[in-house]
């Protein structure tokens, strides 16, 4: 039986009166590329505040390889090897490119807090950052401040931050979204291509994206999982079409 | 040892009550606009400074109305011209401004008025004796004070609850935007409400103005305690700011009067400490010597522990 | 108030230059300058300006390691300042007694100490929090620490404050430090060593986490690093840093009293590091010369130098938030593609009706001064080299009319200047030739 | 960014402001300069302000006889805000414009920062050196172990004024128990622990009912003070405060009916009285060389003329400050002894000099530059023949002491200049 890498046990989310998630039971597996699919409101975006650790559970377990995370502060998740990336781009807007993908670099290469280090004169740290940029492409823009980027390269720009601390579990936050088809072509290379050995969980509308990459598929429906299946399974599975359509589809 | 504290206590609430008319404006402008006006208790001397000069031409009475207004037009002024135009780079730049506020009001007030204290004496109709308790004589102008106080709660209290441009206050306090979708002209209400804070600085001016002494360095040291006052009983909250207000009127009268140390407090059990002991500072230090810091140490360990304040809606 | 607060400075002070002015080329100039200017200004009173100048840039640039890299708004620094600077003065005396042995050279480094003592449990409590809960903890302990330091006399010396001698016969060059101008070198060598320091620190992990902190604490978070931790070190490194410079006042002044830890020295370093510019490393340095200037030269001059210095606070907070390094650099691009002889006919064309605007609000305010605080204001007095006697009302028509004129004349020629820059700018942007 | 053209537009004024604010010089004369370093804003803002007239007046009366050594004196005032702090920054900008005379008196604690800051700059700087003529601050230890060669005192220092006051107390039957509120600096310090001292020595059945300290100048509202008086049952209150702080005190206590005899050193003038009012009448009373009925009491008309010209032309609040009259013509005599307005020569013209006031001889100490002059204890009474500040009372001499009885040892060894 293949390891577990993120395992949520009867999960719950309450914001006062409003009862978010319901009780979710998930696993992803180890190496394993799981996308989360379910119609707007469904609860994806907070599921995953939940697991990296931005809001606190209102009860029930998330566990990152088989060690217990629900409680811990964002960083010390992080600093376990979980990484995300956020739906709203989420940078620091006003350093320039290099900078947000050196700083996402610096606790993973060992700096800590250090005042000691000069950043500049720390080669394997910027050779790092370097090819970070190459593979998302970004060379260009190396200088220029974040909130200056267009859209889609804010987007590459939040993949590459997220992928940058070396973490095995990463979790992208709708990447593509808002992209056009061929930038959603580039994302979907880079995504394929960074998490060549690591643990992928991805909430995405893009069917195309989700039937290209997912190994699995889980579907979130009222704050509770519908169905995990292959990619196949769920797209023959009546609950989902039925919660999707509101309508049995005729065949 | 009764009449010391009963005097004590009525004294603390004066002061009290004097706090809460000068942080009630500034409460009521942190809660509507995010702004943190640290310029308020120059409005508070302008008030003063304004009823000093108003009383000299028409008598103290048409100055109790005429002083409060001028200070709110003039807010009105500072909010148009100034903060408005500041709001869009963000409320630092907000803070900062009213900041650099303080500097140019009270040169301005060296400029016109002078440096030296001016002469704003308590009227004679109020310049008598009210009571007297164990053999303790009560001046009518406290009296006074503490009524007009009571009366400010109470409009503005009402005015907020009960009246349509209080609720259109309330709603602009939490959802500007929504507000200004249904219509409102929400930079207008920002104004209204600005004038209206420094408006209640200014009449908290003209009453104190002849119970302390009218001078330019008054500003200064009134400033503080307001922040301490308005952190301390909850940003954007009128009762807490009038509970915060007599909490640390009381404190800091009650405390002036006591002028006992903690080696007293040792003596009563018996044991006895000399000048010489270690940390001798400490233990020697009368609780009347500490007076001026209660108010600070109430509000950093507030701000530690509840960072809302005593009834604070939201952290700010 | 969905955003910390101090997180909308970010927005209005702009992102930090690194790197941009690399080499060591500032540096050197910058020790070629400090080296040769008492030579220059010779008089007693430039060498003494100078000196407050050095202690002010040193405090002002570690003012800058809350405000500019770390988006702390503090209104408490002058505490770590003020206390550093106890420390240095009480060192300062156990040398002077025979009890301790430190070079003179090296007393900052006792204030540092001082300085960092406190910074770090006070620093522990205050970036527990930030934007305007952090403003407000500051305010509380800059203020509980300058009045409880009328009480502690055996520490703070009450009222009086604490006095020493710097004239200590323990030094490690061959200079007894009594006169002046070998103190002003040993400022001077201490603020450059100071800014140096504080400039790679800038470059430092620390450094730029503190600079995401401030841009966005919660993506730092997810990317493995506690901001409040980053807040605190920076708060501490802050700190000692203004230890270092109230040890530097203490050398130089050789008396510290609870003013040196209130409200008055905190608001002043805040009002001079925005004017200077938070913006950029070396903005906080011009801040500091410009208050310096203001504090010892005008106010010799003039009884109205703090209004102008409010003055000056509040059109920079309205009109030019970068601050003065905001400005300069401001014509960085069009000054490297070399457009500025585009630019200069519109400045030159501006100065005029600038200095007329500017000398008649002088005017009145000198005027106004006189006739209220000076005991006699009927004596003439000197105001731009002629005689002007305020109680008659021409001196007062003439000012105002001046001052208009001057705003009409402004507003005509600022619109050629936005001609002017429009232009530049349309050619950077590549529109136009 | 926020839009161009605004900030563009007003970038040349900023920096042409800093330009335009370039200073316009100074014009120098040939005269005798004398700082008058004094608070003349914040809270003591009218005591400065009242000793700067007192000193112009005698500046124009020297100047009209003709000035000295052919030189006209001019006072150059100086605001500290009553703070050591800037009274050091104060002296640099004295000190750059060549000035070598300062006067000094409200504040002990500023007193103590000018004496070690001139000290130091004496002997750091053989050629412009700096005398310090000290009007008013009474800590003894300015003529004891903190004394220097370049302060000289022109005012009976806090143990002389309180050995004179205890004196008097102690023949009164009617003090038994005695409250001490004093301002919490060094000078207020003092005032409490040699009146504690004195009592015991000089009749220790008096009780002391208090000791209390209070910030100096912030105190508004002194009543809360003024009940721990009243709940201490004293009749008598010693006091060393002075301006704002005497003023609030004593009218606090007048508006809470507070019904007991106020022995202090300064009640007489600059706002006090008027703040007392008919209240203080027979119970208030002040130890100074000079007051408004003495030269009546005396019969000098010269003085009479000599206090009504100063109310008439300079301050309504009238003379108080009979030492300043003192200091300015032994200073003159010092300069024409020695021939000089060199700080040095002038400095060892002026100890040991005794110069005859109109109320008897005054004599500068050698050894520790302290003046001893006549001192008289007077009550605050309706049958003054001067009313002081229109308040329908005047002050009485109730007990007069001769310059030599004042005098008390001193520990002062002083290091002379070579």
């Amino acid at each position: 039986m293949t390891a577990i890498a993120l395992k949520l046990t009867d999960v719950n989310k309450s914001f006062g009166a409003a009862h978010i998630i319901r009780g979710v039971n998930l696993e992803i597996r180890k190496g394993e590329r799981h996308a989360i699919i379910g119609p707007n409101g469904a609860g994806k975006s907070t599921l995953f505040n939940l697991i990296s650790g931005r809001f606190g559970l209102s009860s029930g377990t998330i566990e990152l390889h088989g060690k217990p995370i629900n409680g811990l502060p964002a960083y010390e998740i992080n600093r376990l090897g979980l990484s995300r990336s956020f739906q709203v781009t989420n940078l620091f807007h006003r350093m320039t490119v290099i900078e947000n993908l050196r700083c996402a670099l610096l606790w993973s290469m060992g700096y800590r807090y250090s005042f000691w280090h000069l950043v500049p004169r720390q080669k394997r740290l910027n050779e790092e950052a370097e090819r970070l940029l190459e593979k998302i492409r970004l060379t260009a823009r190396r200088d220029v401040p974040a909130s200056l980027l267009s859209y889609a390269e804010q987007r590459a720009l939040e993949i590459g931050a997220t992928i940058a601390g070396g973490a095995d579990v990463i979790l992208l936050d709708e990447p593509t979204a808002g992209m056009s088809a061929t930038e959603t072509e580039q994302a979907v290379e880079l995504i394929r291509e960074v998490t060549e050995d690591k643990t992928l969980v991805m909430v995405e509308h893009d069917m195309s994206v989700v039937f290209g990459l997912a190994d699995r598929v889980s579907v979130l429906v009222y704050g509770q999982i519908l169905a995990t299946d292959t990619p196949e399974g769920i797209r023959n599975n009546r609950a989902v079409q039925e919660a999707y359509l509101g309508t049995t589809e005729a065949a | 040892m009764l009449e010391l504290i009963t005097f004590s206590i009525i004294n603390g609430v004066l002061y009290g009550m004097l706090l809460f008319m000068l942080s009630s404006g500034l409460t009521l402008i942190f809660s509507m606009m995010g702004v943190l006006n640290f310029a308020h208790a120059s409005f508070y001397m302008l008030g003063a400074y304004f009823a000093y000069q108003i009383s000299t031409f028409i008598g103290f009475w048409p100055a109790l109305f005429l002083a409060p207004l001028g200070v709110a037009v003039l807010g009105a002024l500072v909010e148009r011209y100034g903060l408005r135009h500041v709001h869009k780079h963000g409320h630092v730049a907000e803070l900062l401004f009213t900041f650099g506020l303080v500097y140019v009001i009270e040169e301005l007030v060296h400029m016109i008025w002078g440096r030296m204290p001016v002469d704003y004496r308590i009227p004679d109709a109020l310049n008598f004796t009210l009571f007297t308790l164990f053999n303790t004589s009560f001046p009518a102008y406290r009296g006074f004070m503490l009524l007009v106080a009571l009366v400010m709660f109470a409009s503005i209290y009402l005015i907020l609850r009960k009246t349509r441009i209080g609720m259109i206050v309330q709603a602009s306090l939490s959802y500007p935007e929504m507000v200004g979708a249904l219509g409102h002209n929400v930079p207008r209400v920002f104004m209204g409400v600005f004038a209206f804070g420094t408006g209640l600085a200014g009449l908290a001016g003209v009453i104190a103005g002849n119970y302390f002494i009218t001078e330019p360095g008054m500003a200064w040291a009134m400033g503080p305690i307001v922040f301490v006052v308005v952190v301390f009983g909850g940003l954007g909250s009128l009762p807490g700011a009038l509970i915060g207000s007599l909490i640390i009127g009381i404190v800091q009268t009650v405390s002036v009067a006591m002028p006992y140390s903690l080696a007293d407090a040792l003596r009563a059990f018996g044991v006895e400490l000399t000048r010489e002991a270690a940390l001798a500072d400490l233990w020697f230090l009368e609780l009347s010597r500490v007076a001026p810091i209660l108010p600070y140490l109430l509000l950093v360990l507030m701000l530690i522990f509840r960072p809302r304040g005593l009834m604070g809606t939201r952290e700010s | 108030m969905k955003q910390q607060f101090v997180n909308n400075a970010a927005s209005s002070v702009p992102r930090v230059r690194f790197g941009s002015w690399g080499g060591y080329l500032p540096w050197i100039i910058a020790i070629i300058v400090v080296a040769v200017l008492p030579l220059i200004l010779k008089s007693s009173h430039s060498v003494s300006m100078l000196s407050q100048m050095g202690i002010a840039i040193v405090f002002a640039l570690s003012y800058n390691m809350l405000l500019g890299q770390g988006g702390m708004l503090s209104f408490g620094h002058a505490v770590y300042f003020g206390l550093g600077g106890f420390f240095a003065i009480h060192a300062l005396n156990m040398v002077g007694d025979g009890r301790l042995s430190i070079p003179l050279e090296l007393i900052p480094l006792v204030g540092a100490l001082g300085g960092l003592l406190f910074a770090i449990p006070f620093g522990w409590v205050s970036t527990k929090r930030s934007g305007t809960s952090f403003a407000m903890i500051s305010l509380g302990l800059g203020e509980l620490v300058a009045a409880s330091s009328l009480m502690f006399t055996g520490f703070f010396g009450g009222e009086g404050g604490i006095s020493g001698n710097r004239v200590t016969d323990i030094t490690l060059l061959p200079y007894s430090y009594g006169p002046a101008i070998e103190v002003y070198y040993l400022i001077a060598a201490w603020a450059v060593i100071s800014a140096a320091l504080m400039y790679l620190l800038t470059q430092t992990p620390l450094g730029r986490m503190a600079n995401a902190v401030r841009d966005n604490p919660e993506r730092a978070e997810f990317v493995g690093y506690n901001p409040r931790l980053v807040r605190f070190f920076q708060f501490s490194l802050a700190g000692l840093f203004a230890g270092v410079a109230g040890g530097l006042y203490a050398i130089s002044y050789e008396l510290l009293t609870a003013e040196n830890l209130g409200a008055v020295a905190s608001g002043t370093v805040l009002l001079a590091t925005f004017i200077g510019g938070v913006g950029y490393f070396f903005g906080p340095i011009l801040g500091a010369m410009l208050i310096t200037y203001l504090q010892t030269t005008l106010s010799t001059f003039s009884e109205a130098w703090i209004l102008y210095f409010g003055l000056i606070f509040v059109f920079i907070v309205m009109f030019a938030p970068q601050g003065l390094a905001g400005i300069i650099m401001l014509h960085r691009p069009a000054w490297k593609a070399g457009l500025m002889s585009r630019l200069l006919p519109s400045y030159a064309l501006a100065v005029i009706p600038v200095l007329l605007f500017l000398g008649g609000v002088v005017a009145l305010i000198e005027m106004g001064y006189h006739f209220r605080t000076n005991y006699d204001p009927s004596e003439p007095m000197g105001l731009f080299g002629m005689k002007v006697v305020v109680t008659q009302v021409m001196p007062w028509i003439v000012a105002v009319a001046v001052t208009l004129v001057g705003a009409v004349l402004c507003r005509l020629s600022f619109r050629r200047i936005n001609a002017a820059w429009a232009d530049v700018d349309a050619i950077l942007a590549g529109e136009k030739r | 960014m926020t839009n161009k053209p605004v900030i563009k537009r007003l970038a040349v004024s900023a920096l042409a402001a800093a330009a335009s604010l370039m200073a316009v010089g100074a014009q120098a004369q040939d005269t005798i300069k004398i700082a008058y370093i004094e608070p003349l804003s914040g809270p003591f803002a009218n005591v400065g302000d009242a000793g700067l007239k007192h000193f112009r007046y005698m500046a124009d009366r020297i100047n009209a006889s003709g000035g000295v050594l052919g030189k006209k004196i001019e006072i150059v005032p100086f605001d500290n805000k009553g703070s050591p702090q800037e009274s050091l920054v104060v002296l640099r900008q004295v000190i750059d414009q060549g000035i070598n005379y300062i006067t000094q008196g409200n504040g002990s604690h500023v007193a103590h920062a000018l004496v070690d800051a001139v000290d130091k700059h004496n002997s750091r700087n053989r050629d412009n050196r700096v005398l310090y003529l000290n009007y008013a601050a009474v800590d003894p230890e300015l003529t004891n172990n903190k004394c220097s060669f370049w302060h000289f005192r022109f005012d009976a220092n806090a143990e002389m004024k309180l050995a004179a006051i205890t004196d008097y107390m102690v023949q009164q039957e009617n003090i038994k128990n005695v409250y001490l509120i004093n301002m919490d600096y060094a000078h207020g310090h003092q005032v409490s622990s040699i009146t504690k001292r004195m009592l015991a020595e000089k009749k220790p059945d008096i009780k002391i009912a208090g000791d209390v300290f209070h910030p100096i100048g912030k105190v508004k509202d002194f009543s809360p003070y003024v009940m721990q008086i009243k709940a201490s049952g004293a009749e008598t209150v010693v006091t060393g405060n002075w301006g704002n702080d005497l003023s609030l005190l004593v009218k606090a206590g007048s508006d809470a009916g507070l019904k007991v005899a106020y022995h202090s050193f300064y009640a007489g003038g600059l706002g006090t009285p008027s703040a007392i009012g008919a209240a203080g009448e027979g119970l208030v009373h002040q130890i100074t060389e000079w007051h408004l009925d003495l030269p009546t009491e005396k019969n000098l008309p010269e003085m009479e003329d000599f206090a009504q010209v100063y109310a008439q032309k300079y301050d309504k609040l009238g003379w108080y400050y009979g030492r300043i009259k003192t200091q300015m013509e032994m200073l003159v005599e010092a300069m024409k002894k020695a021939n000089s307005t060199d700080p040095l020569k002038v400095a060892l013209a002026l100890e040991s000099m005794e110069y005859q006031t109109p109320f008897g001889p005054a004599i500068m100490r050698k050894d520790d530059h302290q003046l001893l002059q006549t001192l008289f204890i007077s009550k605050f009474t309706k049958d003054a023949k001067h009313d002081v500040e229109n308040t329908g009372l005047g002050f009485v001499t109730v007990a007069e002491i001769p310059a030599e009885k004042t005098a008390l040892p001193t520990t002062c060894n002083m290091k002379r200049p070579q």
